[in-house]
């Protein structure tokens, strides 16, 4: 499909036309907070596209951390409105290729995920290739890439106050049909490359899964977890995750079931109603999450549910980094399978 | 010899000769101006052992995770020490199996900024050790720099407005609980289930009645090391509360949590005549 | 949203049966408000299902009913908010119902060949369907000898007296009660723990497939019995039960590694338990 | 966290009074109110009567889960001190409301929505007189906005 450049006074208007037919979400500094986060925004003004990315990443707009399932009222209940078409603008590579994971989790295997689905249906991926990555991006190591496409419509990269862009799907060579057409210097494509270039090697994934296959009752995970605090804190800051729990609430007659994000990593998530928890220990639920990351998704839907954004590594309170956490697998676990 | 170099000596000294089974301590995380807790059983990894502005993180709570193992071995800051005597006398360590290593704290930093809770600190040396590595770190070097937290002049509702904005970026991932060295509920309040208390969504009205009731949990017992607000991946001072609580507990009934080796948390006893203006 | 899977159908309360002398167990008989619905409705023993009650939750059961069946069944233990709810149902109350989910047990396998069933305390649901099912005349020949070790720890614990009395007499299925311990009553007239009962029993292997389902415990020390009995992993199927809030393998709660109980299950054999984590 | 629906404190309604959650020691406010009763005091039908064994059963979390739960105010009533049927049950149980109290206030919740009292067995119209003081006060304050968790929205 064609690329073409737009003028950042082209994208403001794209912006303004865009907000005028649904919502456009884009990274925003966050007030006083030295972050940025998705917000509802109706011109590029508004938007801040200096950081690598955004203190939590888009998944809450396909799936909101509380989500009303069904809304009822006198023992009637309805299903909520469809939601409306947005535009999620700048959303980095690596999120959009969890978003992908997600949909790919969430509307195959089987059913799908009518809630997830609405909302995928009616959004449209504007991404923002990175030009230099954070201390902590590692998308390059997990099969990623700083101006990779995966998920999205139309892939921006900002060239010095104008954007290449990239359509992806028609939906985005539409959005920018009426656009020049100028030639493209191989120069602006190689911006995208050389931010690839500072970031860690590839880890051998496929290695590392095979090495986890036989690698659950190891003696590796009583250290790799001591660190750990428990808290939920990666899991929902991770762009891949997508647990969940269903809760009623009522009150006069009218109400809600609602789901809200949960965590593998807080003991609740697994307890039988007797009490009975087939993961109590702390270390069994540290070993839950790295082996979902790295084996579990990848037997359930191929892939692995780690995009190398890096936001567990940032926002860890225990100071663990998920990239120490596959090397040491790597080096301790034996490849070979052993008897249980 | 710098805290630090003692610190790793007295870690290996400790394990050849069978003293303790580990020490615990801080040791460098792959980030920058980030620590990890450290968790050494051999002799030859007490060298990476760190002590210095990054090892914020409060070591008492960890403890608790290991002390099944035998006799351990902490690295000890002024709040360290504070949470380690609260969670002796609530009986969840033994003192005979702890040999604390102390170590004056001239205040940790959080991106390069002193953090909150050492400005305000007035306990930088432990309060109980077994020995101390290295100088202690100057008593009064804080008290220049003692804002008192601000309550200010606000009125209920812009009180109100203020912390709601705070708490409504809550997420809930419960760092802050996990991390408090002081929190160690098999079942916290907010995760009872049968019946559930707490709401578990993120809407303000659920945000603010958990963290209030975990600032009530807390109070008499929170020593204010900030682990919480640093902890905190949504950049939440969550020492707000707690230091009010903290506040409250010391005017009232003039008690300080972790300060003193022979006095009950606050709010397990009473006095006959504790205040009460208001009440009707 | 069209065939929205966590949508519950409505669902009428027709019969509500106390089953045993603690009275924490009842069985709930329910038919479609819509009656199409129950056409719609095809399951196979061993799935489950979801009940709903709009402000109070919804929780995963599974069917004690037979699919030639009218009603569907569900025999319910009173533990927490949820299930204390249902219990205060009257008859001709309309809740919700979603499913049916998950596998069942393995029909196809077990054609032309014995079958042995083994179960313990209110785990004994869908292994009624099942029984139900195979003991149908039109589909009894279809299978050889049906063996059933069922126990509680008290005759008053037995589910479905009045049925399980009757295949005792029945000569299509040779079933033997047992409890922990004899009470006053003459029924049922075995003493012992399941495993230890199976083992008297000793149903022959040959040929034959073994359906297990009851608590922890009890699976684990019957799978050693049935080892000895002769029975190959490839031959013995478990029913599972885990924490889980959708059913349909999105919320993740339920799974053992890299598969869910839900969607996966939850009926496992012994020898694809072997492959997973033991987290159930 | 804005109610929809009208508040039956809001002008116009049928139903001016509050509506305040009442915990009630059983040993002495309970006994207390019921003595109103018999004795035909008059106090406004604001309140919503829970009777605790001891106000030191009353955890903090109540009181807040009244007040999300739609409560306009709450009102925690036992014995005086040193009367208390488990000895000292209620000067426990004053330690942690002073907390709670004060937290309240710095969180920004109107003193007065959370009243705490003191009322024997014999002061049946004391206890009317407590009633009638926080059904002013809460009148006065409005309906709770602030901790009230709408579950439809």
């Amino acid at each position: 499909m064609t690329q073409r450049v737009i003028t950042a006074d082209g994208l403001a208007k794209l912006v303004t036309e865009w907000a005028k037919k649904g919502a456009v979400y884009a990274p925003v500094k966050a007030g006083s907070k030295d972050w940025t986060e998705f917000r509802r925004v109706t011109s590029l003004k508004e938007t801040d596209f200096s950081r690598v990315n955004t203190k939590q990443s888009a998944k809450g707009l396909l799936f909101p951390q509380r989500e009303v399932m069904l809304r009822f009222k006198d023992g009637k209940s309805e299903e909520p409105a469809a939601p409306e078409e947005q535009v999620i603008l700048g959303i980095r590579p690596c999120d959009a290729a969890a978003i992908a994971f997600q949909a790919k989790f969430f509307t195959g295997q089987g059913q799908t995920d009518p809630y997830f689905k609405a909302r995928l249906d009616r959004t449209t991926f504007i991404g923002f290739a990175c030009n230099t990555p954070a201390e902590t991006c590692f998308c390059t190591a997990v099969g990623g890439s700083p101006s990779g496409t995966r998920g999205l419509d139309l892939l921006l990269t900002d060239i010095g106050g104008k954007y290449l862009a990239e359509p992806v799907t028609d939906k985005g060579a539409a959005l920018i049909a009426d656009m020049p057409d100028p030639a493209i210097g191989d120069l602006e494509r190689k911006l995208a490359e050389k931010c690839a270039e500072q970031m860690p090697q590839a880890i051998d994934t496929a290695a590392l899964k095979r090495r986890l296959d036989s690698g659950f009752e190891h003696p590796v995970w009583d250290e790799l977890n001591l660190a750990c605090v428990n808290c939920g804190a990666c899991t929902f800051l991770c762009p891949t995750c997508h647990c969940f729990d269903v809760t009623d609430e009522e009150r006069k007659g009218r109400g809600a079931r609602i789901r809200v994000w949960d965590s593998c990593q807080f003991c609740i998530y697994s307890q039988h109603a007797s009490g009975h928890n087939p993961r109590q220990t702390a270390r069994s639920r540290y070993r839950n999450r790295v082996m979902d990351k790295f084996k579990y998704t990848v037997d359930m839907v191929g892939e692995l549910s780690c995009v190398g954004c890096g936001r567990c590594i940032i926002e860890c309170p225990a100071g663990i980094d998920v990239r120490e956490t596959v090397e040491v697998l790597t080096r301790q676990l034996p490849e070979a399978a052993e008897k249980k | 010899m710098s805290r630090e170099e003692a610190l790793r000596k007295r870690a290996r000294e400790l394990l050849e000769s069978k003293q303790v089974v580990m020490v615990v301590g801080h040791r460098a995380a792959s980030t920058k101006g980030k620590a990890q807790p450290a968790f050494i059983a051999k002799p030859e990894d007490a060298e990476s052992l760190i002590f210095d502005e990054t090892c914020g993180q409060n070591l008492a709570g960890h403890l608790l995770k290991v002390k099944h193992l035998g006799k351990i071995a902490v690295v000890t800051k002024g709040c360290d020490s504070r949470s380690i005597l609260v969670l002796l006398k609530e009986k969840q360590l033994d003192r005979a199996q702890l040999h604390i290593l102390g170590v004056g704290c001239e205040g940790v930093k959080e991106d390069g900024k002193l953090s909150d809770s050492c400005i305000t600190c007035e306990y930088p040396n432990p309060i109980v050790c077994d020995e101390m590595l290295g100088e202690p770190a100057p008593g009064d070097r804080l008290q220049t720099l003692n804002p008192k937290p601000q309550t200010g002049e606000l009125t209920s509702d812009e009180r109100w407005r203020e912390l709601s904005e705070d708490v409504s970026r809550c997420i809930r991932c419960y760092a802050c609980r996990q991390v408090c060295p002081n929190c160690y509920c098999p079942v916290c309040f907010v995760d009872a289930s049968q019946p559930a208390l707490v709401g578990k969504t993120t809407e303000l009205s659920d945000n603010m009645v958990f963290h209030i009731m975990r600032a009530l949990h807390m109070a008499g017992r929170c020593v204010e090391c900030g682990s919480c607000a640093r902890a905190c991946p949504m950049g939440i001072d969550l020492m707000k509360f707690n230091r009010k609580a903290a506040q409250i507990v010391k005017e009232r009934f003039n008690v300080v949590a972790g300060v003193k080796e022979d006095d009950a948390p606050a709010l397990t006893v009473f006095d006959p005549n504790d205040k009460q203006e208001f009440i009707r | 949203m069209p065939g929205n899977p966590y949508l519950p159908l409505d669902v009428r309360v027709e019969k509500v049966t106390v089953e045993n002398d603690a009275k924490d167990l009842k069985t709930f008989d329910l038919s479609f408000v819509d009656a199409s619905a129950r056409t719609a409705f095809e399951f196979i023993p061993g799935q489950f299902g979801f009940l709903s009650i709009i402000g109070t939750g919804e929780a995963p059961f599974g069917i004690a009913s037979a699919p030639s069946e009218e009603f569907i069944k569900y025999t319910v233990k009173r533990v927490g908010g949820f299930t204390t709810a249902l219990h205060e149902l009257e008859p001709g109350t309309v809740i919700g119902m979603r499913g049916p989910w998950g596998n069942s047990y393995p029909l196809d396998l077990m054609q032309g060949k014995d079958v042995v069933i083994v179960s313990g305390g209110f785990s004994f649901t869908t292994l009624r369907s099942t029984i139900v099912h195979l003991l149908d005349p039109k589909r009894r020949p279809q299978f050889g000898k049906i063996t059933c070790v069922y126990g509680a720890r008290s005759a008053g614990e037995l589910l479905y007296k009045d049925e399980i009395k009757a295949w005792e007499s029945s000569s299509d299925i040779d079933l033997h009660l047992c409890v922990d311990k004899l009470g006053s009553d003459p029924w049922p007239r075995t003493e012992g723990l399941v495993p230890n009962v199976l083992k008297q029993v000793a149903p022959s292997s040959k040929n034959a497939i073994a359906l297990v389902c009851g608590p922890p415990i009890m699976i684990r020390f019957t799978h050693p019995v049935l080892e000895a009995l002769g029975f190959r992993p490839d031959d013995v199927f478990l029913s599972l039960e885990n924490r889980m809030k959708c059913g349909i393998g999105k919320c993740g709660h339920c799974n053992l590694g890299s598969k869910y109980v839900c969607k996966d299950g939850p009926v496992f054999s012994y020898s694809q338990l072997r492959g997973l984590p033991a987290e159930y | 966290m804005s109610t929809a629906e009208p508040h039956p404190q809001e002008a116009g309604s049928q139903e001016p009074e509050p509506k305040i959650v009442a915990f009630l020691c059983n040993w002495c406010s309970y006994a207390g109110a019921d003595l109103a009763g018999i004795s035909r005091i008059q106090y406004p039908a604001s309140i919503r009567v829970i009777r605790v064994p001891c106000s030191g059963r009353v955890d903090p979390f109540h009181i807040l889960k009244a007040l999300q739960s739609g409560a306009d105010g709450v009102l925690v009533s036992g014995c005086h001190p040193g009367d208390c049927h488990y000895l000292t049950g209620n000067y426990v149980a004053r330690r942690r409301f002073a907390v709670l109290n004060d937290l309240l206030e710095f969180a920004g919740i109107d003193p007065g929505r959370v009243s705490f009292s003191w009322v024997s067995a014999a002061e049946g119209e004391r206890f009317a007189e407590v009633v009638r003081e926080v059904t002013e006060k809460v009148k006065a304050l409005g309906p709770n906005r602030k901790l009230v968790k709408e579950p439809a929205s």
